[in-house]
């Protein structure tokens, strides 16, 4: 039963964090160089953090980055730990965690559906939420919806009666 | 295997067993499914992105639309993201309100879902009843927040506006009847009917190394045994002055997750008695200003708590900006619906797999988003 | 499984119900109301409303549009629009209920509507829903849902005991936070803009504020008002009184916000900013006469569109009123000269001590310039002329101001009385006041005016302050006569109880009630009903047409005379903003006079 | 049976029986199907007035399309609408038929329901109230009777103008008629 303090040295010497914080009461956060990411994932979950909730990308445009966060959660230490990493956004690829959580997969399969990250080694990465979408990947911050739904469908003005400033 | 016993079935999603818009594809041989995969994704409106078009204020009345069973869960999951990433106090009032707001959800959500699995076996009484107590409480919300399903009450901050006394005199004699009453005849007519004992024991069964193995929690995690529970572990709201007991039983099965339900609801009939009576005076929403200009730091935060299909989480990013840069929902029902639908559903028998899908709670707004 | 009860019979219980009321709600025979919160169809005062759009601002689905409402006027403080709902888009979710600045768009119990068009859901509500039937009122805001930020930030003000030691500035101004803080509070609905005199973009630059880009502020301000500093500090600020805020709350501080943006920008970087590092100089040349807000706003727009602007002033320093009307415990001259530096940076030539129709005529103007802006001002004090004004104990309020303003010493006495009510009345009371203190160590000061006080044209605030300082009011009496003693000094003034100011068509027509008497003793009395202006320099060369008072200008502040532009008092007042806007026509106006558009 | 359907006293007497007996098939296409339980069921008990729920097409005759349709989910609902035999009747639920609704700038949404069906009626709500569905139904009864939902009819006459909006946004659709 580590609280949050002692949960940091055990990173701080095992895995080479680029920056480790506490958020807040049971909560951590720890950034890794994208080649150390996978080695830290066994190596939590064989120190009790077996739960991996999600796997959330952020995409920040303006730095060229895809952010990978993993989320893990130890039913012993009830902490919960966001294992940041960012891969450069082009071409955005990263190896799979299939291994080590084999419900990865589909984690990193809608990654890959809505981001269009690779995930070398994770074969199964068609289409499952959207069908025949020739667009680029929603969720990328360069696709607008808002000017993709004015081009492909119309409003209903309410013959004539709405009043559209 | 043979190829020419082989046939491909289309589950869904216009199928009265499924849980709503969503389909399972799976082989089968005989009588059993041999493999199954998800077909999901009917229900998908990019919430995550069109989150990222609507000022903070905005997205609370988007957020209660992600997942129709437990809008409520959404709604507390959404302010709880804004105020760990902005750090703002709620009035102990209003944590009071969200605990009450959320437990009549659970009681809500579970009454409603034990009615689902009844109809999945063919115990239509159980259903209509399920629906008409789950009723009773939508009127309860009705007078609460102003909506029956999509309250749009919790705000980040605290909650919309307070609760009248004579609305907490008709909660308590809500639960009252639902304790003395609904549920005796429930207990009798479900939970002591042999052929339901029959038909859910030893069905859809996952052991607990499977559901740590996928994340799944909740009463998943619950029939086996596991007295996890997020409310425990992780306090939030006002539960941390609240006692409640996690029940857990052994087998991993349909039949013990069902009856984790029913424990699940008495117990929150208890906290929901013990809030209401001890509940403190003072405002229930602190002043963040122009609604208009909600504004928090840059940072991060992932927020979780325990909905009635166990954790819901939010991966909430803010830019410093008036809107969200990054929300990612991080359903209950996730791994099961994608993953476990794929790894578990095979073994199961045909007439089976409606009483699989239903039993495990499996809600496929949570992962189409 | 040991534990688990089994009974094949105790699904039996169900029969009770056979003999139990049926749950079911007979609808639609019995009608079920919904409850008392409940979020229905809109419904809208129409006259509460003022059509400031903050519900489309707010509307999570843009289901809100604004729609033109012919029958509705448009007067000061709301505009004739309305909101139209899209019943296609919206989603119920009340928060345009919440954010309502009047607190007119509300919501019914009604939920139902049905119908083959679907061209129907739309609707402009009124007090009735779209169901055109009265329902019974649904979700209503509270204090703990409602969307607005109502309290004003207080701004630091000096304590009344120490204003009054000093002519150092009352006002401290915001500090970031509070700026920040105090700009969040705009819903940026710009009914402040349509009434603002020069329509300033008031929401743009307090989004400047709230955004922390002071640069963007500054660029919004100075496409309207070359003064900021100035009317950062003594603006009459109409717009507060119409900002949407105001109806339920304290309306945003957007003077004070103006003074924070341009007090926090080095006007070192103002050419950068305002991009006139270089203007592309056309060889036309124009006259200014009078260095006053409408002569300088005028000067600053011509010259940055390329003019070579000459301003003729006849006192020794620019700034005309601002410098010699307004003490300096209101408008501190470093703030003054930080916006007029600026104007002079852009290459203004001054010829100060000049003045025009004595060392200049008007008519050597119009030859050796292309254009003439004629903004002199009133700078005459006008007199009551009740018997014994003559009195040398009796002076002008603009005289001692002027005199104030350049140092120079200035009679005070003991026990003084102030004949006035508007603003130069409050500017030299108190400023009298802060002399009083500092020779005689008490403030002794009355100030009385026609106008009873609901109705003084000076601000209220400055009334309030006054009175903090010690000054007395004896507002709705009418001066009668100064009674001397002997030696010539003065007894007491006499007056009377002034019973009305106007008459029903709104004109100056004043009626007194001689039985009611009061007597003031003082020693001195300083009147400051009003000022005149000495437009001798242009009657005496050129027919010019008037209207009352005031020269009859157009909308480019042209007179009657076509190269001849007037701006400033002489031909629109009351206040600074007014004689700024003035300013900024009159230099439209020349540059199209200039290329024969006018 | 040929298209065009003969008016005459034996059509209002096949209205009258149809209007007595409506099945609707029990398919949640949207969010607003959970209002659509107590609708059916003990509370607001929509079999009083002879509308009860039919699992597949081929046993439906009013198909509620209950809110916002995802570009995946009119796939299907068209191939189950065209499996259903005439006479059949759309009905549309919320805000999300008429105009998009809150899903207005979703990238996966279709923003109107009369491109790409014919709707008999809408009802208004976010997501209407069982009350309000049973006031749609009664009236949907109503036209029935007089023969006024003629949506399939109309989905005939202008086949080429439902079929070429349909495939504007699904691409190729597999016709069953």
């Amino acid at each position: 039963m580590r609280n949050e303090k002692e949960l940091l040295e055990l990173i701080n010497v095992h895995l080479e964090p680029q920056a480790v914080e506490i958020k807040r009461e049971q909560n951590v956060s720890v950034e890794l160089a994208p080649k150390n990411l996978i080695q830290a994932l066994s190596f939590l979950k064989s120190h009790s953090y077996q739960h991996l909730s999600t796997i959330s990308c952020v995409d920040w445009l303006e730095e060229g980055a895809f952010e990978l966060v993993y989320h893990l959660f130890s039913y012993d230490d009830y902490i919960n730990i966001s294992l940041k990493t960012r891969i450069k956004r082009e071409p955005g690829i990263f190896q799979t965690a299939k291994e080590i959580w084999p419900v990865a997969e589909f984690y990193e399969r809608d990654i890959h559906e809505f981001f269009g990250v690779e995930f070398k080694g994770n074969d199964n990465l068609e289409e499952m939420i959207l069908e025949n979408w020739q667009h680029l990947p929603p969720m990328r911050k360069d696709f607008d919806t808002r000017e993709f739904v004015n081009d492909q469908y119309e409003w209903r003005d309410y013959n004539g009666q709405k009043h559209t400033d | 295997m043979d190829k020419s016993t082989q046939t491909e079935i289309f589950f869904g999603p216009n199928h009265p067993g499924v849980p709503g818009n969503y389909g399972i594809i799976y082989e089968f041989e005989g009588d059993t499914v041999t493999s199954a995969k998800a077909n999901a994704g009917h229900l998908h409106r990019g919430f995550e992105k069109l989150m990222e078009e609507r000022l903070w204020i905005k997205n609370t009345a988007l957020v209660p639309r992600i997942c129709v069973e437990e809008p409520d869960i959404n709604e507390m999951v959404y302010a709880m993201g804004f105020e760990a990433i902005g750090e703002i106090e709620v009035p102990r009032r209003a944590d009071y309100i969200r605990s009450i707001i959320l437990e009549l959800a659970r009681i809500q959500g579970h009454i409603f879902s034990i009615g689902g699995n009844a109809a999945g076996i063919g115990q239509y009484t159980v259903m209509h009843w399920g629906t008409l107590t789950r009723d009773y409480i939508l009127d309860i919300f009705e007078e609460i927040t102003g909506a029956r399903v999509y309250h749009i009450y919790i705000r980040p901050g605290g909650v919309r506006q307070d609760i009248e006394d004579e609305t907490f005199d008709k909660i308590l004699d809500l639960m009252d009847e639902l304790e003395n009453e609904r549920f005796p005849d429930l207990e009798k007519t479900l939970f002591e009917n042999p052929n339901a004992q029959k038909r859910w024991q030893g069905k859809a069964v996952i052991t607990k190394e499977e559901a740590v193995e996928m994340g799944a929690t909740g009463p998943v995690l619950r029939a086996n045994g596991v007295p996890h529970d997020l409310r425990k572990m992780m306090p939030y709201a006002a539960y941390d002055d609240v006692e409640f007991e996690v029940p857990t039983y052994e087998n991993g099965d349909a039949w013990d997750r069902i009856k984790i339900a029913r424990d699940d609801m008495l117990q929150s009939i208890k906290i929901i008695r013990q809030l209401i009576q001890n509940i403190p005076d003072g405002p229930v929403q602190t002043d963040l200003g122009n609604g208009l200009k909600y504004k928090i730091p840059k940072g991060d935060a992932y927020v979780k708590i325990e909905s009635k299909r166990g954790e819901y989480g939010y991966y909430m990013v803010s830019d410093g900006g008036l809107k969200p840069y990054r929300v990612h929902v991080r359903g209950a029902s996730t791994p099961l619906g994608l993953y476990g639908v794929r790894e578990f559903l095979p073994g199961t028998r045909i007439a089976d797999v409606p009483v699989w899908a239903k039993s495990l709670g499996i809600c496929p707004p949570e992962f189409d988003r | 499984m040991a534990n688990d009860k089994k009974s094949i019979f105790s699904p039996v219980t169900a029969f009770k119900n056979l003999v139990k009321k049926p749950e079911t709600v007979r609808y639609p025979a019995e009608s079920n109301d919904a409850a008392k919160r409940y979020r229905g169809f809109h419904i809208n005062d129409l006259e509460e409303c003022i059509g400031c759009s903050t519900c489309q601002e707010v509307c999570v689905n843009d289901a809100i549009s604004m729609v033109e409402m012919l029958d509705v006027p448009a007067e000061e403080g709301q505009r004739n629009e309305r909101p139209q709902i899209d019943y296609g888009r919206c989603c119920w979710c009340g928060l345009c209920v919440d954010v309502c600045t009047t607190g007119s768009l509300e919501m019914s119990r009604d939920y139902s509507y049905i119908d083959l068009d679907p061209d129907t859901f739309i609707v402009t509500p009124d007090q009735h829903d779209i169901n055109k039937v009265d329902h019974p009122l649904g979700y209503l805001r509270d204090e703990n849902s409602d969307l607005l930020d109502l309290k004003r930030i207080d701004i630091e003000m000096l304590d009344p005991e120490a204003r009054v030691d000093s002519f150092i500035e009352i006002v401290e101004g915001f500090s970031k936070e509070q700026a920040e803080k105090e700009a969040s509070r705009c819903v940026e609905c710009e009914i402040c803009t349509d009434t603002c005199p020069a329509n300033m973009n008031i929401p743009q630059y307090i989004r400047g504020i709230f955004d922390e880009e002071l640069e963007e502020s500054v660029q919004q301000i100075y496409e309207d008002n070359p003064l900021p500093e100035v009317c950062g500090r003594v603006c009459t600020h109409k717009c507060e009184g119409v900002c949407a805020i105001s109806h339920r709350g304290e309306a945003v501080s957007i003077r004070w916000l103006k003074r924070y943006a341009v007090d926090n920008v080095d006007s070192a970087d103002y050419k950068k900013i305002l991009g006139t590092e270089k203007i592309e100089q056309n060889n036309k040349k124009i006259a200014v006469v009078g260095a006053g807000p409408a002569g300088l706003s005028a000067a600053h727009y011509l010259s940055v569109m390329g003019y070579q602007i000459t301003v003729y002033e006849d006192k020794e320093n620019a700034g005309g009123m601002m410098r010699y009307g307004i003490p300096e415990y209101r408008l501190p001259y470093d703030a003054l000269d930080k916006d007029i530096n600026y104007i002079k940076s852009l290459g203004v030539d001054f010829v100060f001590n000049t003045r025009v129709g004595e060392d200049i005529t008007l008519d050597e103007l119009h030859e050796q310039y292309d254009a003439v802006f004629a903004a002199t001002g009133l700078h005459n004090g006008r007199s009551t002329r009740v018997p014994g004004t003559d009195n040398n104990n009796v002076y002008q309020a603009v005289n001692l101001l002027a005199d104030i303003a350049r140092g120079k010493e200035v009679p005070v006495t003991k026990n003084l009385v102030v004949i006035g009510g508007g603003n130069v009345a409050m500017d030299i009371a108190r400023s009298m006041a802060r002399l009083q203190m500092e020779k005689y160590g008490e403030v002794n000061i009355t100030v009385t005016s026609l106008e009873t006080e609901d109705i003084m044209p000076a601000d209220q605030e400055e009334i309030e302050e006054a009175r903090e300082e010690g000054i007395v009011f004896k507002p709705g009496r009418g001066p009668k006569e100064i009674e001397v003693n002997e030696d010539g000094s003065l007894a007491q003034l006499c007056t009377n109880c002034c019973v009305s100011v106007f008459d029903e068509e709104m004109n100056f027509n004043p009626t007194f009630d001689d039985s009611d008497i009061e007597n003031y003793e003082c020693d001195m009395v300083i009147e400051a009903i009003g000022q005149g202006g000495d437009n001798s320099y242009i009657d005496d060369q050129f027919e010019i047409e008037y209207a009352g008072p005031r020269i009859k200008i157009n909308d480019f502040s042209q007179t009657s005379v076509d190269w001849l532009f007037a701006g400033g008092d002489i031909a629109r007042g009351p206040d600074v903003i007014n004689a700024i806007r003035t300013g900024h026509d009159a230099a439209v106006g020349i540059d199209k006079y200039l290329n024969d558009e006018l | 049976m040929n298209n065009n359907f003969v008016k005459g006293s034996w059509q209002e007497i096949l209205d009258w029986a149809q209007n007595k007996s409506i099945n609707m098939l029990h398919y949640c296409t949207g969010c607003g199907a959970i209002e659509l339980p107590p609708t059916m069921t003990s509370r607001y008990d929509m079999s009083r007035f002879g509308i009860g729920p039919a699992a597949t097409p081929r046993q439906a005759d009013l198909l509620l399309v209950t809110g916002y349709l995802s570009t995946k989910t009119l796939r299907r609902l068209i191939y189950t609408y065209e499996q259903m035999q005439a006479p059949k009747f759309v009905v549309g639920f919320g805000s999300c038929t008429i105009n998009g609704g809150m899903y207005w700038d979703s990238y996966n949404t279709i923003k109107q329901l009369d491109k790409y069906l014919p709707v008999e009626m809408y009802i208004a709500g976010c997501m209407p109230r069982p009350e309000a569905i049973l006031d749609g139904l009664l009236k949907l009864k109503k036209m029935i009777n007089n023969g006024e939902a003629d949506g399939y009819q109309r989905y005939q006459d202008n086949l080429e103008f439902y079929h070429q909006n349909q495939e504007a946004v699904l691409g190729e659709v597999q016709r069953t008629q």
